[in-house]
């Protein structure tokens, strides 16, 4: 039987890590190399996996090992119970690839940055990066759906940590705030998943799709809906969709740069992972498609709207972050192949682009200690390179090409005219411009207005490994950009598995 | 007076009551106005995607949202206030989107 | 009269979690509403538990005289129970996690008062 | 029979727990319905579940909550 040892390596590596990182207390120089090794080794291991299914334990289905069965009596050989998955049970194929390369690549360079920032890089700060990172993993590779719970709930705590380890200020209140509304969302998503479970008497996604497609259940029934809107109502916690989208935002306003860039990076991931459970369990359902997409329109309309009014640029960001998210689920709930391959297209560009400019624009905050867009100016003549990628970065995220959310934009809107919606196409478009104009007010104000008396430049050079990490994701936004194949190909096939 | 001059009045009438010690500029009026034309602008197009339940029922709602918008303008300084960063507040909009979740989709599944 | 204890098992469960929710939303103490999220998580373990249950079942455990279809019609489900040993610790590490929070924050304003110190600061 | 008594305790024990003022006796009384839990829980056959609810619902939560109370402010404020 052929193991996929590496796709558990994927989930286990970095939590071994953070351990291992805690246990070093103290010991800088150790901490930044184990921490860079790691880094750079997460996004190489998704590339060099096999794709597969890796079974925890090695329990496969009976029907795959019938050693297993011997023994056994008719009651459970001669019925489905044959065929269901006995264990924890990971799914690796080509788009999984893809988003965990992604997730790595922001991991590596969220902690680069971090390690060569800061002077005393011993803490817990590394130990949560990795943790969040394992668990978003887990969630992304995860066929059964109570494993996904508990690595939302150490993903949600990870959260948490990041903005507790910031230090910036008001970070307890908002930390504080986020565990609480946290923690009505994760029993509620739990109490989702238990009665889907007590209905068709599993927690692997793929046996509870087999149940409901073979009529052992009644996929109207009452128990079945509620578990679908409990299931949502976590997701949209998850992810940071309406109504938790001020304090999400929030919470990327408080964590530092690199910190932020992880932590969109998961929510989008999050939000990724389970809405194609929700598609693979329920497209059957057509409300659920329209439920999709009356969030994530109104996660973009509100989502970017706040971020106009804001004066705070990380607050700002973090809206936009926000408002992007619009897209993703526009495309997930659109249905169709193209539609979805779009949507994930999307959701890889996006996690690049914001954590892009959360870490370009990361550099302010470096030299200045400001947050706040009304008593920034003139940083164009600190430093221009930097200025420049971070433009880059707004127009990446605005849809310019030939960076890469235009490609995927492109496709969201013909996706959304090809399912008969032109107006959701109309709206983006609408929306990106606004995006594009809130982008460049903000830059207008940070970068060229005449620099203010009271405000001072700290006499810190910004340090090179910020530069490359910029530079990097702007080729990455080139690349996927000039070549939107890539990515698209790899999306393609589960796209195609779930309509 | 200019409709601009009207609704940057409004504006500062509405952070006056709000007791907000911020001086409204042109920019922020500004901003304001930009945030409220994009909201009034993609709900107004997201409401003509209800043609698909009903053309008629469309037309009403396209008309009686143009009649709110331009009775309730500026409606902007009020959503951001309603989306504040207290706890309670939050609380009470996670709940009620709890409540109208479950009651979506419980009715929409029956319904649609 | 017999009530079905099963069912009224869920109405316990239903009842601490909308407890708990109300809690949340309309007791302004952060102890209190910490203890109302505790409540929440209890409801839905019950729930959990009162899933698995199997009225007139015996307790999943495989003894040697036992034979399988047996022990397979009468036990009662044991999934549902692993689940609620995981929640039973992932609410009280969380629980931890806030209760620490709270503790630094009644630290630095004076105030257990959610309206007073999670107010919004306008920024 | 006991487990109705045990249902009508863990309700009425999370009531009355929210309505002291005290809140020292507000979190010792959290105990009430984590103890009564646990009994459900045995009573639901599920009696491994029963020792780990025993020990957080009725030790745990009720001595960190406790705690972190002696730690802070013992009466609720008035808002």
């Amino acid at each position: 039987m052929d193991m996929n040892v590496l796709i558990a390596v994927m989930v286990i590596l970095p939590i071994a890590s953070a351990l291992f990182l805690n246990l070093l207390h103290k010991k800088d120089r150790t901490i930044k190399i184990i921490a860079i090794i790691t880094a750079i080794v997460l996004p190489i291991i998704p590339l060099l996996t096999p794709y597969g299914s890796h079974f925890f334990g090695g329990y496969v289905p009976l029907a795959q090992d019938p050693s297993l069965a011997q023994g056994l009596p008719a009651l459970i050989t001669g019925s489905q119970l044959f065929q269901f998955h006995l264990g924890i049970m990971y799914v690796f194929s080509s788009a999984k690839q893809l988003m965990i390369f992604i997730l790595g690549l922001i991991t590596f360079f969220a902690i680069f940055t971090f390690i060569n920032e800061s002077k005393r890089p011993s803490g817990v700060y590394a130990f949560l990066m990795f943790m969040g990172t394992a668990s978003v993993s887990a969630i992304l590779l995860s066929d059964d759906i109570f494993n996904l719970f508990v690595f939302f709930e150490i993903a949600a705590l990870a959260q948490v940590g990041i903005v507790i380890a910031s230090g910036i200020k008001n970070n307890y209140e908002t930390a504080l705030k986020y565990i609480l509304l946290g923690n009505i969302a994760g029993p509620l998503l739990l109490l989702g998943i238990v009665m889907l479970l007590g209905i068709t008497g599993n927690v692997n996604v793929t046996d509870m799709i087999f149940t409901l497609k073979n009529g052992y259940v009644n996929p109207q029934s009452p128990e079945l809906l509620i578990a679908l809107a409990l299931i949502v109502f976590g997701w949209l916690y998850a992810s940071g969709l309406p109504p938790f989208h001020t304090i999400k935002s929030a919470v990327y306003s408080k964590a530092l740069p690199h910190g932020s860039a992880l932590l969109q990076a998961f929510s989008v991931f999050t939000m990724v992972a389970i809405g194609i459970i929700i598609i693979r369990l329920f497209s059957y359902n057509p409300f659920t498609n329209i439920a999709i997409i009356g969030i994530s329109l109104i996660a973009m309309i509100l989502g970017i709207t706040m971020a106009i009014v804001q004066t705070d640029y990380k607050r700002i960001l973090g809206y936009l972050a926000v408002g992007e998210l619009g897209y993703i689920g526009i495309g997930l709930g659109l249905g169709t192949a193209f539609g979805i391959t779009a949507g994930l297209f999307q959701a890889v560009n996006e996690a690049v682009i914001t954590a892009f400019l959360f870490i370009g624009f990361g550099t302010i905050l470096y030299k200045t200690r400001i947050s706040d867009t009304r008593k920034l100016g003139g940083m164009m003549y600190v430093n221009p390179k930097v200025a420049l990628l971070v433009l880059l970065a707004g127009l990446a995220m605005a849809g310019v090409p030939p960076l890469n959310a235009f490609q995927s934009k492109l496709m969201l809107i013909q996706a959304s005219i090809q399912s008969g919606l032109p107006e959701l196409g109309i709206i983006m478009i609408l929306l990106s411009i606004v995006t594009f104009m809130t982008f460049m007010k903000a830059f207008y104000t940070i970068y060229m207005r005449p620099k203010p008396k009271e405000l001072e430049v700290l006499d810190n050079t910004i340090p090179r490994s910020t530069v490359i990490s910029l530079v990097v994701f702007l080729i990455v936004c080139l690349t996927l950009g000039l070549f939107p194949e890539i990515a698209t190909n790899s999306l393609q096939t589960l796209a195609a598995g779930l309509v | 007076m200019s409709f601009y001059d009207v609704i940057l009045n409004k504006i500062r009438k509405i952070q006056e009551k709000a007791g907000e010690d911020e001086p409204v500029t042109n920019v922020t009026a500004s901003t304001m106005l930009t945030a409220e034309l994009t909201l009034i602008a993609s709900v107004l197009i997201a409401v003509v995607m209800v043609r698909l339940i009903h053309p008629v029922l469309m037309i009403i709602m396209v008309a009686a949202i143009l009649i709110i918008v331009f009775t309730a303008m500026p409606i902007m300084p009020r959503l951001r206030r309603e989306q504040n960063d207290d706890l309670n507040n939050m609380m009470f909009y996670v709940v009620v989107a709890l409540g109208v979740i479950v009651a979506l989709f419980y009715w929409g599944n029956l319904n649609v | 009269m017999v009530i079905d204890s099963q069912l009224m098992s869920f109405f316990t469960a239903g009842s601490l979690i909308v407890i708990g929710i109300f809690a949340a939303l309309f007791l302004d103490n952060l102890i209190k509403k910490i203890i109302g999220l505790a409540f929440l998580g209890d409801g839905v373990n019950l729930f959990i538990i009162t899933m698995g249950y199997k009225p007139g079942g015996i307790v999943y455990i495989f003894l040697p005289d036992m034979t399988i279809s047996n022990f397979a019609q009468t036990a009662a489900y044991p999934l549902p129970f692993a689940l609620v040993l995981t929640n039973i610790v992932i609410g009280a590490s969380t629980l931890a996690v806030i209760l620490g929070l709270v503790m630094v924050l009644n630290k630095r304003h004076g105030s257990l008062s959610a309206a007073k110190i999670l107010r919004d600061k306008g920024e | 029979m006991i487990e109705y008594i045990l249902m009508i305790t863990t309700v009425l024990g999370a009531i009355i727990a929210l309505m002291q003022r005290d809140l020292l006796k507000a979190a010792i009384l959290t105990g009430i319905p984590g103890i009564s839990t646990a009994f459900l829980f045995q009573f639901l056959l599920a009696p491994d579940v029963a020792l780990t609810q025993a020990i957080v619902g009725s030790a745990i939560v009720p001595v960190f909550v406790a705690l972190t109370v002696l730690k802070t402010r013992r009466t609720e404020e008035e808002s």
